[in-house]
């Protein structure tokens, strides 16, 4: 049996949405191991690029950081931050991005603020960086989750980024175009929007998960009704990974892409 | 310093450069991104002498946002982001400034803030986008009315208004531009004509300059006017934006400088595991800030063999290989 | 075609690329500034093609946007400013269509149409700024109200707010985005990944690219990826946002492009005269761009004198010595 | 005797004006051979640029037009329209700009855009360009001009370029922070604008020229009570006009600033 980590299962689950001609926009952790794995192993036409303005970088080794140095190597241009958003929300691309969040509703909004009160926070995160900007402008956002119930709650303690807002028309009725929350992959399944209510379902429980492991770390009720197991990583996909993406192993088997609750 | 003629009268040491132009409640603007070109050798400085009471606006600073504020020198900031990447996913001191109630912060978004500094940088008043609505960002504001009432602070955090070109509802936020007193870069070249050139990503650096009163840029190196001057599509401000200039090699250490040197993990290592504690962390600031008499001190205590195991290959712009856990 | 794998699809000629692209009743932007980068090779082949009803939106374009006017393809043009420096302080054709009511036209002033590129290419709907103020640009519109119902029309020239963010009055011109159909740039470089690199003064072409949803790249060479990624901080325009790349070595001719060729005195002067007689002009058009069958028959009627007088020192980026009376 | 031509003597009055530390905004024509001459002879500490983006170029050949080759030669840092612009408004700069107008009215604002009606026009020009923008936007703007009745009207056919508006502090009232009209230099001489009323009046005759020939070519009273006669340019000036800043002559003889109405 093959042997394989939460972050290459996710990885892998994500990297899956992506199709050539995709212009990725990538984040730390996870997440850049997924955009470099959907590059060279679901969509070689997709175009990967960072937050801080890397466009296509070589990666022959992988970024531990948007600003990582490696964002910045063998790229087709080295761009400021302001040409970087506005790559994002530009109308004549389509734009995935993916984030991380320490905690998600049921509409795929996010909180990478605070926990507790802003003023007196229990915990302090980074903030938004450029995620509420890229949940505003990207055709679509993929999260990535570890799949917990403070996690996954009833009401953010602070809504960072824009999901579908509250549901139904909401986000558009915001003002915001396109985009919207496209799927959350979590260390169990892969979750994705309803298309009238947008609200959260499950589409994928991984292999050894079960549906009601899934169902009681959630924090809100999930339709899990036509959900299906994920296929397995293969040999080949997890020789990808391991040897051309992250050959180093700094992400295949470690690091979240989620905010830690530190302490 | 006669070498240099053209930029005699603004090549300085550090400590003449904080003096004359970081002062106490100044607002400040810092160039570089998380661990990546923080101009580190400034933010000691001002930490040694001491300044108190600063306004930061920063879009995602980390490591020497973390120092300043750990420090102490801190009163007010504006922020899109705390990180150091996977050294401290949130900046240690930041967390507990914040958690603790130590400073004043008021969170924007990343391009919130880099539009923030291009208005600045234009000179308009305002800038409008689309980003914010629906976010919570728009409905926690950090700083009082009195705050408000200060000189260099917007006296909202925002607007909204229709888009008079629009037919149907179209709602945008209007942005206040950021104009600091003080910004602060370190970059790779600037040529004896005191022109700037940034290497690899630019972040918002050039529209932070730009919207500055006062702008101290630290270098790797002085580089002669003929190579500056020979393919000037590459050069990235201005000579007449730029009010001190300090030659200090490895000035962002222990963060990154594209075809220098890379980000240095055991330090950025060292820091966060110092930082997390009150007492080690007035430990750290004694052994790599206010003990330190020079800069040629500094890097004599970070030692050769990180120096050469931080070494980035010219070429390819980082150090291959890097042990980064 | 094979050689570029990854461009292969936007290959192509300059037939291809303006019967794709450059539609009846369509708005148009145009790459460069009065004498130098103007995309004259598509400009010739949309005159060739007949194209009709072109709405241009410029800002200081001269060459391009007066042949485009002479040969009947505009109906519509908003511009900042329609010269060729000593070669026709005002642009002849342009000026006859504005005096004899041929085109409908709006001014705005050069920055304001930068600015409204700069709009369209970073997706707000509008933009910021005091210049305008006190012009008649703001007392004057050049556009009915039926055209103001078009598509890619704004509904206003303008709009004026007070600016939330002061507490004394303060005016501010809100300017509206431009949103272009087709953008065309020559440029010196594409990457055979399609990358863009523009030497020399960049004008808006960014912006205009960015802005637009089509964009026509001519360029001087295609270069190998390993050149134009050995050094992408010099890059101006990724791939994904270029839709027809043209090799059309001297495509910009008879205005010039820096380091590889001046503008051609000779030629201009004679423009500049045939252009003020309406015989004489169509005579031009006949000679120049109808009866031209490819563009290597074009350059052989430019001839090697010519060819060799303009050539550009690559080093310095201009003709040394040219005689540009 | 020193022969000169109106060029020369106007670039040498104009230059005048320039002091080390000036960012110079140089369009062309006479503009520019004023800009080199400053920078050449009376403020070698000032800086030379073009409405195109191109800052302190080499100028070993003179540029002909703002997007000359020889504008992006040799520069600083060749920048875009946008970044040149701004800097012309950048508060912490000094920047003087020079101008040339079809018609000025006694306020210095100018018309560069048409004589008769917008919509019918008599004579159509270029139009703005960037001067209304440089007009705005510069700490202050010297204008060139044919010194002609037609030119120097009571009333502009268009207001293109804002100099001190309806004269007081009706520029201010506008909503422009700094700059306006500094001085006027034409082929007779030199005009600047009193301090309080904003109404043009002479200050310098060239040599040769009589208050009386400035008057009548005045479309619009003016106060000559402080003008003094100028001082000719010396063979010093001229030499460094000539050999150094146009040596192949394309301006110290021929061009003149103003747009030409034609035929």
């Amino acid at each position: 049996m093959i042997q394989y980590s939460d972050n290459e299962m996710m990885a892998l689950a994500a990297g899956r949405f992506i199709k050539d001609g995709d212009i990725v926009f990538a984040g730390t952790g996870v997440s850049i191991l997924a955009a470099t794995a959907a590059k060279r192993i679901f969509a070689p036409g997709a175009v990967v690029f960072f937050e801080t303005g890397g466009i296509d970088p070589s990666l022959d080794e992988i970024p531990m950081a948007v600003a990582d140095l490696r964002a910045m190597s063998g790229t087709a241009l080295n761009s400021g931050l302001i040409e970087a958003f506005s790559i994002v929300g530009n109308r004549r691309l389509h734009t995935i991005a993916f984030l991380g969040a320490a905690q998600i509703d049921r509409y795929g909004n996010l909180n990478t603020t605070v926990i507790g009160d802003y003023f007196k926070p229990k915990t302090r995160f980074s903030g938004s960086g450029g995620a509420c900007d890229v949940a505003t402008f990207a055709s679509g956002v993929i999260t990535f989750m570890q799949h917990e119930k403070r996690r996954f709650v009833e009401k953010l303690d602070y809504l960072t980024s824009v999901g579908w807002y509250k549901g139904g028309d909401s986000r558009r009725e915001l003002g915001l175009k396109r985009g919207g929350a496209l799927a959350v992959v979590t260390n169990l399944g892969v979750l994705k929007f309803h298309e009238e209510t947008k609200e959260m379902y499950l589409t994928e429980y991984f292999p050894g998960v079960t549906i009601q492991k899934i169902v009681e770390s959630t924090g809100f009720p999930i339709d899990t009704s036509s959900a299906v197991e994920a296929p397995a990583p293969t040999p080949g996909e997890l020789r990808v990974l391991r040897e051309e993406v992250d050959p180093q192993r700094l992400i295949c088997q470690a690091i979240l892409a989620a905010p830690q609750e530190a302490k | 310093m006669n070498r240099y003629p053209e930029i005699a009268d603004r090549l300085m040491g550090l400590d003449e450069a904080v003096t004359r132009f970081v002062k106490d409640g100044c607002q400040l603007a810092i160039g570089g991104f998380t661990i990546t070109r923080n101009p580190m050798a400034v933010a000691y400085e001002i930490i040694r002498q001491g300044v108190k009471d600063i306004h930061l606006v920063c879009h995602s600073n980390g490591q020497a946002l973390d120092v300043l504020i750990g420090a102490g020198c801190v009163k007010r900031l504006e922020i899109a982001y705390g990180g150091n990447g996977r050294y401290a996913p949130t900046c240690v001191r930041f967390k507990k400034a914040v958690e603790g109630s130590k400073i004043q912060f008021e969170d924007y978004s990343n391009y919130q803030m880099s539009l923030r500094f291009l208005a600045g940088a234009l000179s308009i008043p305002f800038i409008p986008t689309k980003s914010g609505l629906g976010s919570d960002l728009m409905n926690y504001e950090g700083f009082s009315r009195d705050v408000r009432k200060e000189p260099k602070v917007a006296n909202m955090k925002y607007a909204k208004i229709a888009n008079p070109f629009s037919e149907d509802k179209d709602e945008v936020v209007l942005l206040p531009a950021l104009t600091p007193d003080v910004t602060i870069l370190h970059v790779q070249y600037v040529g004896e004509d005191g022109t700037v050139r940034i290497k690899g990503l630019t972040f918002a650096d050039i529209e932070q300059a730009k919207a500055a009163d006062k702008v101290i840029v630290t270098c790797e190196e002085i580089v002669p006017r003929s190579f500056i001057r020979s393919d000037p599509d590459q050069n990235s401000l201005p000579s007449f934006f730029v009010d001190a200039i300090v030659k200090v090699p490895y000035g962002a250490h222990p963060t990154a400088c594209f075809n220098f040197y890379d980000s240095d993990p055991q330090h950025l290592n060292l820091y966060r595991k110092m930082a997390g504690d009150d007492s080690l962390f007035k430990e750290y600031l004694d052994e790599w800030v206010y003990s330190v008499a020079s800069w040629e001190e500094y890097l004599t205590k970070v030692g050769m063999e990180t120096i050469l195991k931080i070494k980035a290959n010219p070429v390819i712009g980082y150090a291959v290989g890097l042990d980064r856990k």
